[in-house]
């Protein structure tokens, strides 16, 4: 079986442009990441703030060309500084965003929305780009009258269903979730994650999933990358790293990670009433 | 208690160095106030009379001028010079051969400056040489009998300067300061200028003829006629220039100023390119003439403060014809000779006077009111303009379009200052903006250049106004009134006919 | 913080070699022979023309023209003025305080009052007294400044004799100037009554002159505090129960300030605009009426070097702004 | 990193189009609406006015110069607003005169937002040296003060109606770019311009067709704002005389000629610029009004 | 005697488009030294009803309750002049967003320092003192050179951190935290989370914890109220909500949890009525 995407040794470099006088610096976000996925997976990539995850998703969607290293898509080596993306590959790969408030163009319908990457990479008439379109709609859970309204007549687990739809309507190798579901509430959380897996299972999506929330992650990954400074510091699958995370950073994310289990529960009380009882 | 004149004069002098300046504004400041010429104007009058010179002599010839210069005459004693000797021929050398000269130190100190007179008038090319005879006589050589070289000399560019403050300016190497800090032997010392708001002179107690009544003369710059009225009416100015014509009327009422008005030494006119078809055509032109209103020129430009020209040179010169009549007002004359001229659909370009003149006080609502009395008649005016300088050098050109709002106001008594200046074959391309050379005329007016003798001259004169009529080079308008308004505590001022602003004589009551 | 003055400063060098390429070349097409134009109304001889036209350095090739300009300008020599035959800089600076006087009085009662009025507007929001106070900027802001002066002068010169027409200084006080700020020579001078009537003159062209700028400031005041008053700080102070006089006078003001100084700076530019017609109006002896007057007059030399020496003070200005604003906003003070 | 954002979807304005709900909240402001008003009967007064105007506006009643308005002493009842210098109708002239600041207002406005839009465009979208230059050359044109600058720009066209428009579109136009460069790199972040790279759009689609749609808000309060300034900068001028040529009823000639009548016809100095005054003030109340309508900040509290 | 009393609060907003419900009558009562934990989904009135308590809502909020009393005093007849000697002193309250809810202008000792002026009426130095003191306690570094720092120099946990420290500069009987920890990191959450505990702890103070986290929730409450589109779903200690929850809607959130996923697809929250759902 063949990789939908091989990365090897990936880096982006940010020029930050220094204070006059001052010399330009030189951020490196991504430093060195290699990972291989197979179709009908999902990698999660977890890691905190700045950690160089939302940078590491611009390269794997060919929004950003990286500094170094070697992307291969379905086995082919990409580089988008050497040629421009191509209508073909750029059906390969989509992307959702984390706000589901700022990722929909507030002037575009929905139906619009849904037909612009049809209009702009495929030759399909009109009638059919709707009719796909429609469809589409449909299968990520919203209604035919939807299809003329603006995003902002919608709530936010309904914009982020748009999103994935949109997404998904090119039939793209790899989708890439850039925190598809940290801005919704809990409730809404879970529909979107059901509605990913059922994708998954119809059209054998690979998913490229990252998140900060460990708790989603165990739920829908295959295989777990850990970044941390731009570093990717520990790889593996799932039941291999929630079983046993290696790396200190690991183990200190998920030492830090609330737990909502009961036993967990009583075990504070205890020590809280114990504590209590020192000081009271 | 000094006596003190606030005179709101109606703009900033360019110099103070009269010879190198042609506004009216910087003579009032600086000629006219500090300084004096071999002759000048009487007082209120445009008769010459004695001044630095005591007495001349013409010679048979016409061609040698001598003067006898007065004795005695100090300097003025200022902050930034104290003479040491009395005003002599030198001086009145000096302030020739330095416009004349042109190897002179003089000639070009002021970096861009010219002696714009002296060379337009006529002066430089008709002088041949001026010679210091002994301290107090200098004899001025001409090339030849001109009867109009005479006047010139009360005019400002002939003021006389101080060589003495001249050379020591030179030693000093600032001789810009000539032009800034003038000397003179006026009735009036220069004391300070501060720029475009006040110019403050005091009285010189040691003029000639006798030290002014005002200690302090104030030139406070006021460029708004209208904010110059108000101060007159709140007292905060004794003497105004050239009020609003719409608004004597309202200041004569005000019990506390006096307006005094003279006849204008002007001409306010509209020249028509004279070799331009059908401009080249006599009929045209006067049926164009014909077509104009002049009374409602009169009320709606001049505010009823002029009086319609009869003649191209102003009523009170002594070679004006008084047997010429304002053109007669007559729609229809006016289309019928259009017609016989074979021209129909004209339409032409009138140039307006984007700046307020003595002679034209609004050339744009002239233009307005011209606009709708030649569309009566079936000819198409548009209305062109632009900023005075360019209007002045382009309206000079020969290949200049259709018809330019024009005047003239006069340099001196000489009728030739009129009617050859404005009119002759010379003037073609520059102060001749009708471009009109036409041989009869100008024949004429060259006769009466070369003769002496004022009643042969006017006869001259007289048969020029006459062709000048036949012809209607111009469409003449007016002469407008000059008005002086001033506080009733000024005394004894004098307004002058050739539009001068001078404080000689004034005084001030409490 | 020098770093950033520094920065702000060399941006300028662009902006002022465009300024200068403006400048000269506007005044290159301007229809009209600067020759003839020098030679006034009575005409010049060709010899002289062409002499002048050499001694001015108008027969060299443009690029060249604007090379020598350019040096010249950098050596602090901005020309001839046509009219007056001084240097230009030595005019300029004659004229220079009337304007500056006039224009910081008005920028100042602007601001003296327009941050106020915004504050309370905002406080009021919805109120009669924001809908009065934002009414009347909105008018102010409206107002065609040329016949706002005439009106003024109509009501407090002509019928209520309140204010003098024009001019600087009653002309019965008489003292050297040795800064050209009337207010200030008039104190300098120890003169009694001086300067209460160099105030008095001044009065009515600064009324005009603020108008806009007041309504300005009184406007973006009022949004930037209506914006800054929803911030989470804001709430934050109210929750520590700090007083409302406080919340407001410190918290939110200060954070207001910061667009307000930029539109403050702003105003410099309009400001210069309207001296122009303001100074039209009142006979200021300023440079805005100069520079009117020099257009007319054609004055090659004092439009060029005027416009450039007048960019170059709204340069100034702004860079000054800028450096106010780093102060007050520490994200720049502290970058 | 989380942030949860406040659920309004569901929320009765969600049942609004864009437009409606504009409408909506600009027509509860008063002094909009009052504005709108204003402006219309300006614009109706501008079409019509050959046909409603009780005289030609340049017909010279000869013997009816400086004839006071009808209810003061003196006045005519045929002309309501009185005579000018040279006996023409006031009112005619005002209401010819509406046409050229309606003209004015619409041509600087077309002209400097088309460019302005396209530099700003240009430069909020390719950055880098692009934009440096063309914000350079920006600033150079705010360096000068306007008026003065669009006077010599004046001066070196030539005055006239049209290069006083051109002078004017000039130097109001980098306001446009300004603003339309800030509100394209602010949008350019946003997600859904990536979303639509990562769709495949272009860089011609995804400036005018993604971005655009979304700075129109500035852009319009802007328009409106500089609408009343167009017509502001060219009354001051045609009050320098470079504006409008004779004897074209412009507002500001109109009060230029009328200056020397300050202390003398009140009237010929008071309409017009009242004239000029209630329009402005008119096109501004519009421009708030859109401004709170358009801006989604004040709409929330 | 509770610390803090609250029957049958309502909050209503005056909006363009009518009356808007944000709170319909939620009782609450906290004693000192409790723990008290607010969930619910976003907009489900978490924040409207304590900033009620605290008198911050903007004018357009009206606010009617039965009973509303904080330590002996009726808030609802308070004068503002009154009330500002309770808020900051007695009654403390932190936000969400560490970055933005500190002046940009002032530096971070200025705003500690004056609470400690205007409620305290300490002198300078004491207030310095107290200041340095209080940044020691909330566990930052170097304090005596952080009093200069502008809240732009630090990273979101120490901003968090100042805000704490601000917040119990006067020693409050009450801290309310609208959800303090949702804009960091999970390794800064915990941390900011321990810190609150140990102080809570140390001090005895009553806290109210603002939280959409479940997790946060099992980790700090000692009792929770379930909020839900305006109303209380249920109040319960916290093991028993989470051993046995009484309400619907509580069982419906809490088996959304990723973690708590059985099967491949996670049990969706369907629309509830909260007046049926809420439990009393
Ligand atoms: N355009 C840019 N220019 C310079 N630096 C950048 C740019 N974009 C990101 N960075 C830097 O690169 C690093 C990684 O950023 P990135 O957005 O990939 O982080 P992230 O892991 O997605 O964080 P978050 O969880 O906050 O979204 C950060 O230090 C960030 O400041
Ligand atoms: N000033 C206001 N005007 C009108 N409605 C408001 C206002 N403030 C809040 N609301 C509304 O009140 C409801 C409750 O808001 P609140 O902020 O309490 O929610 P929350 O439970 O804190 O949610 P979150 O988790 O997103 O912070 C929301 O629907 C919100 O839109
Ligand atoms: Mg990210
Ligand atoms: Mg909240």
């Amino acid at each position: 079986m063949v990789a939908v995407v091989e990365a090897r040794a990936l880096t982006r470099d940010y020029n930050v442009a220094g204070g006059f006088l001052s010399a330009n610096r030189v951020v490196r976000a991504v430093k060195g990441i290699s990972f291989t996925l197979e179709a009908g997976k999902t990698l999660a990539i977890v890691g905190e703030s700045g950690s160089g995850k939302s940078t590491l998703a611009r390269i794997l969607t060919l929004i950003d060309r990286q500094s170094s290293g070697e992307l291969r898509l379905n086995g082919e080596p990409i580089d988008i500084g050497k040629a421009p993306v191509t209508k073909a590959l750029r059906r390969k790969v989509q992307m959702v965003f984390q706000n589901p408030y700022g990722s929909l163009n507030p002037r575009q319908k929905i139906g619009d929305v849904l037909m612009e990457p049809l209009l702009l990479n495929t030759d399909l008439p009109a009638q059919e780009r709707r009719d796909r379109a429609m469809d589409m709609l449909v299968k990520v859970g919203l209604e035919p009258q939807h299809f003329e309204r603006y995003p902002h007549m919608f709530s936010g687990g309904q914009r982020q269903r748009i999103a994935i739809a949109r997404a998904i309507i090119m039939r793209p190798a790899l989708l890439v979730l850039d925190e598809p579901v940290s801005a919704l509430d809990l409730s809404v959380q879970a529909q979107i994650l059901n509605l990913l897996a059922d994708l998954q299972d119809e059209f054998g999506l690979t998913y490229i999933f990252i998140s900060h929330d460990l708790s989603v992650v165990r739920y829908i990954a295959d295989e777990v990358m850990v970044m941390y400074l731009g570093e990717a510091v520990e790889q593996a699958s799932r039941d291999r790293i929630f079983a046993n995370p290696e790396h200190p950073y690991t183990q200190a994310l998920f030492q830090a990670t609330p737990k909502a289990s009961i036993s967990a529960i009583r075990a504070r009380l205890a020590a809280r009433s114990g504590h209590a009882n020192v000081t009271g | 208690y000094a006596k003190q004149l606030v005179y709101c004069s109606e703009g900033s002098p360019e110099g103070f160095d009269p010879a190198l300046w042609s506004a009216g504004t910087t003579f009032d400041a600086s000629s006219r106030a500090v300084m004096n010429r071999l002759v000048d104007f009487e007082l209120g009058g445009s008769t010459i009379v004695p001044s630095l010179a005591e007495s001349w002599t013409i010679s048979e010839d016409g061609t040698e001028i001598t003067f006898n210069l007065r004795k005695g005459v100090k300097w003025q004693t200022t902050a930034y010079f104290t003479p040491t000797r009395e005003f002599n021929a030198d001086d009145v050398v000096w302030s020739i051969n330095r416009q004349f000269d042109p190897a002179s130190p003089w000639a070009n100190y002021v970096d861009g400056a010219s002696y714009q007179y002296f060379d337009s008038t006529g002066f430089k090319a008709a002088l041949k040489s001026v010679e210091k005879i002994d301290d107090y006589t200098v004899k001025f050589v001409f090339n030849q009998a001109d009867s109009t070289v005479f006047v010139n000399f009360p005019m400002d560019f002939l003021s006389i300067g101080s060589a003495e403050y001249a050379t020591q300016l030179e030693a000093a190497g600032n001789m810009a300061q000539f032009n800034q800090l003038p000397v003179g032997t006026g009735k009036f010392q220069f004391v300070d200028y501060q720029t475009d708001t006040v110019i403050r002179y005091k009285s010189n107690p040691d003029h000639f003829g006798g030290a002014s009544p005002i200690n302090d003369l104030i030139f406070a710059i006021t460029k708004e006629p209208a904010a110059a009225q108000e101060a007159l009416k709140a007292g905060q100015c004794d003497v105004i220039p050239y009020p609003i014509p719409g608004d004597v009327a309202g200041l004569r009422q005000d019990p506390n100023l006096v307006v005094t008005e003279t006849a204008g030494e002007n001409v306010g006119f509209i020249a028509f390119n004279t070799q331009q078809k059908p401009f080249d055509n006599p009929k045209v032109r006067q049926a164009l003439n014909l077509a104009v209103n002049r009374e409602a020129i009169l009320e709606g430009v001049y505010a009823g403060q002029a009086v319609l020209a009869r003649n191209p040179l102003p009523a009170s010169s002594w070679a004006s014809d008084p047997s010429n009549e304002v053109p007669a007002y007559d729609p229809e004359a006016a289309k019928a000779l259009l017609a016989e001229a074979g021209v129909s659909d004209l339409s032409m370009k009138l140039w307006w006077m984007p700046v307020a003149r003595p002679y034209n006080p609004n050339g744009k609502r002239m233009g307005e009111l011209l606009q709708a009395d030649w569309a009566s008649i079936g000819v198409k005016v548009e209305l062109v303009s632009m900023d005075w300088p360019v209007y002045l050098e382009q309206s000079a050109s020969v290949e200049r379009d259709g018809a330019v709002m024009i005047g003239w106001g006069a340099d001196n008594a000489d009728p030739d200052n009129f009617l050859g200046v404005l009119l002759s074959c010379a003037a073609v391309g520059t102060n001749n903006r009708a471009q009109w050379c036409y041989e009869p005329y100008d024949t004429l007016i060259k006769k009466a250049k070369a003769t002496f003798d004022q009643a042969e001259r006017t006869e001259i004169y007289h048969e020029a106004q006459k062709v000048f009529h036949e012809q209607t080079p111009w469409v003449l308008l007016a002469h407008s009134n000059q008005y002086i308004a001033h506080n009733k505590r000024v005394v004894n001022f004098k307004q002058d006919p050739l539009g001068y602003h001078r404080f000689d004589g004034a005084d001030v009551t409490e | 913080m020098l770093r950033y003055f520094l920065y702000r400063l060399a941006l300028l060098i662009p902006t002022f070699i465009g300024v200068t390429i403006v400048a000269f070349f506007f005044i290159r097409i301007l229809p009209g022979d600067p020759v003839q134009v020098l030679a006034g109304e009575r005409g010049v001889s060709p010899e002289r023309h062409a002499e002048v036209l050499a001694r001015l350095g108008f027969d060299r090739p443009l690029w060249e023209q604007y090379f020598s300009y350019l040096w010249n300008v950098l050596r602090g020599d901005f020309g001839i003025s046509f009219a007056s035959k001084r240097p230009v800089a030595q005019e300029f600076f004659s004229r220079f305080p009337a304007t500056v006087e006039l224009a910081l009085c008005a920028m100042i009662i602007a601001t003296a009052l327009g941050i106020p009025a915004g504050i309370l507007a905002a406080v009021k929001r919805g109120t009669w007294i924001d809908q009065a106070t934002m009414g009347t900027a909105l008018v102010g802001y409206s107002m065609p400044i040329f016949w706002w002066g005439m009106l003024l002068i109509i009501l407090f010169s002509g019928i209520l004799h309140w204010t003098p027409v024009s001019g600087r200084i009653a002309l019965n006080y008489f003292f050297p100037s040795v800064t050209g700020f009337m207010l200030i020579d008039s104190l300098l001078s120890g003169q009694k009554g001086a300067f209460l009537s160099a105030l008095h003159y001044l009065v009515l062209p600064t009324v005009v002159l603020a108008t806009i700028p007041l309504a300005v400031i009184a406007r973006q005041t009022r949004s930037a505090m209506l914006e800054v008053l929803g911030e989470d700080y804001v709430r934050t102070a109210r929750a520590k129960g700090l007083q409302p006089r406080r919340i407001i006078g410190i918290h939110a003001l200060r954070n207001a300030m910061i667009p307000v100084i930029t539109t403050i700076g702003l105003q410099v530019g309009l400001l210069m605009a309207g001296a122009i017609l303001t100074e039209t109006i009142f006979s200021w002896p300023g440079i805005g009426k100069w520079m009117i007057e020099a257009v007319n007059k054609r004055d090659y030399f004092v439009v060029q070097s005027g416009l450039l020496l007048i960019a170059l003070i709204i340069m100034a200005v702004n860079l000054i702004v800028d450096v106010l604003y780093a102060v007050i906003n520490p994200r720049i003070r502290h970058q | 990193m989380s942030a949860p954002v406040a659920e309004t979807a569901p929320r009765k304005s969600g049942s609004m189009s864009g437009l409606r709900e504009t409408w909506f909240y600009f027509s509860q402001n008063r002094g909009a609406v009052a504005g709108l008003v204003i402006m219309s009967l300006l614009v109706l007064i501008a079409i019509f006015s050959p046909w409603i105007a009780p005289h030609d506006p340049a017909r010279i009643y000869n013997g009816s110069f400086l004839v006071p308005p009808v209810w003061q002493e003196g006045g005519d009842a045929r002309f309501v607003f009185g005579t000018d210098a040279i006996g023409r109708d006031i009112l005619s002239r005002l209401m010819h005169g509406a046409r050229y600041s309606m003209l004015i207002g619409a041509v600087v406005v077309s002209i400097s937002l088309v460019g302005g839009i396209v530099l700003g465009l240009i430069a909020g979208y390719f950055r880098g040296w692009v934009d440096a230059l063309i914000m350079r050359i920006m600033d150079i044109i705010l360096a000068f003060p306007s008026l003065l600058l669009a006077l010599v720009l004046v001066t070196v066209l030539g005055p006239g109606l049209f290069n006083a428009m051109l002078a004017i579109a000039l130097v109001l136009q980098p306001h446009f770019a300004r603003l339309t460069r800030a509100a394209v790199i602010a949008e350019y972040s946003r997600e859904y311009v990536t979303s639509a790279k990562v769709a495949g759009a272009g860089h011609l689609r995804l400036m005018f067709v993604t971005i655009l749609p979304n700075c129109v808000a500035p852009l319009i309060v802007q328009a409106t704002l500089s609408f009343s300034s167009a017509i502001l900068d060219a009354a001051a001028l045609g009050f320098l005389g470079l504006g409008a040529q004779p004897p074209a009823p412009e507002w500001g000639t109109m009060l230029a000629d009328a200056r020397e009548f300050i202390l003398r016809a009140w009237w010929v100095i008071t309409i017009p610029g009242l004239a000029i005054l209630v329009t402005v003030l008119a096109i501004n109340l519009i421009g708030d009004g859109l401004r709170d309508a358009l801006d989604p900040k004040l709409k929330r509290s | 005697m509770a610390l803090l009393e609250i029957k049958n609060l309502t909050v209503s907003f005056d909006t363009s488009v009518g009356l808007f419900h944000a709170v319909k009558g939620i009782d609450l009562s906290l004693d000192r030294g409790d723990v008290l934990a607010i969930v619910g989904e976003s907009g489900s009135g978490k924040s409207v009803a304590m900033l009620s308590v605290m008198g911050l809502l903007p004018r357009t909020a009206k606010v009617s309750a039965d009973v509303m009393r904080f330590d002996g005093t009726d808030l609802r007849e308070l004068s503002a002049h009154d009330r500002r000697r309770i808020v900051g002193k007695d009654m403390a309250m932190i936000f969400q967003e560490p970055m933005t809810s500190l002046n940009p202008c002032f530096t971070i000792g200025f705003q500690i320092e004056e609470v400690l002026r205007f409620h305290l009426n300490l002198d300078r130095s004491a207030r310095r003192k107290r200041a340095i003191e209080l940044l020691t306690q909330v566990g930052i570094a170097d304090p005596e050179s952080r009093l200069r720092s502008f809240p732009h120099q630090m990273s979101g946990g120490q901003n968090q951190r100042v805000m704490i420290a601000m917040a119990i500069a006067c020693s409050p009987k009450l801290l309310i935290a609208d959800e303090p920890t949702t804009a960091l990191d999970v390794t800064i959450q915990k941390q900011i989370l321990d810190l609150l505990m140990k102080l809570q702890a140390d001090t005895g103070m009553g806290l109210i914890m603002i939280t959409h986290n479940i997790g946060v929730v099992a980790e700090t409450a000692d009792r929770v109220v379930v909020q839900y589109k305006g109303r209380k779903m249920e109040e319960a200690g916290v093991l028993e909500l989470f051993e046995a929850p009484k309400s619907p809607y509580t069982r419906a959130l809490l088996a959304a949890l990723p973690e708590n996923a059985t099967g491949d697809r996670l049990p969706v929250i369907t629309a509830f009525d909260p007046e049926t759902a809420a439990v009393r």
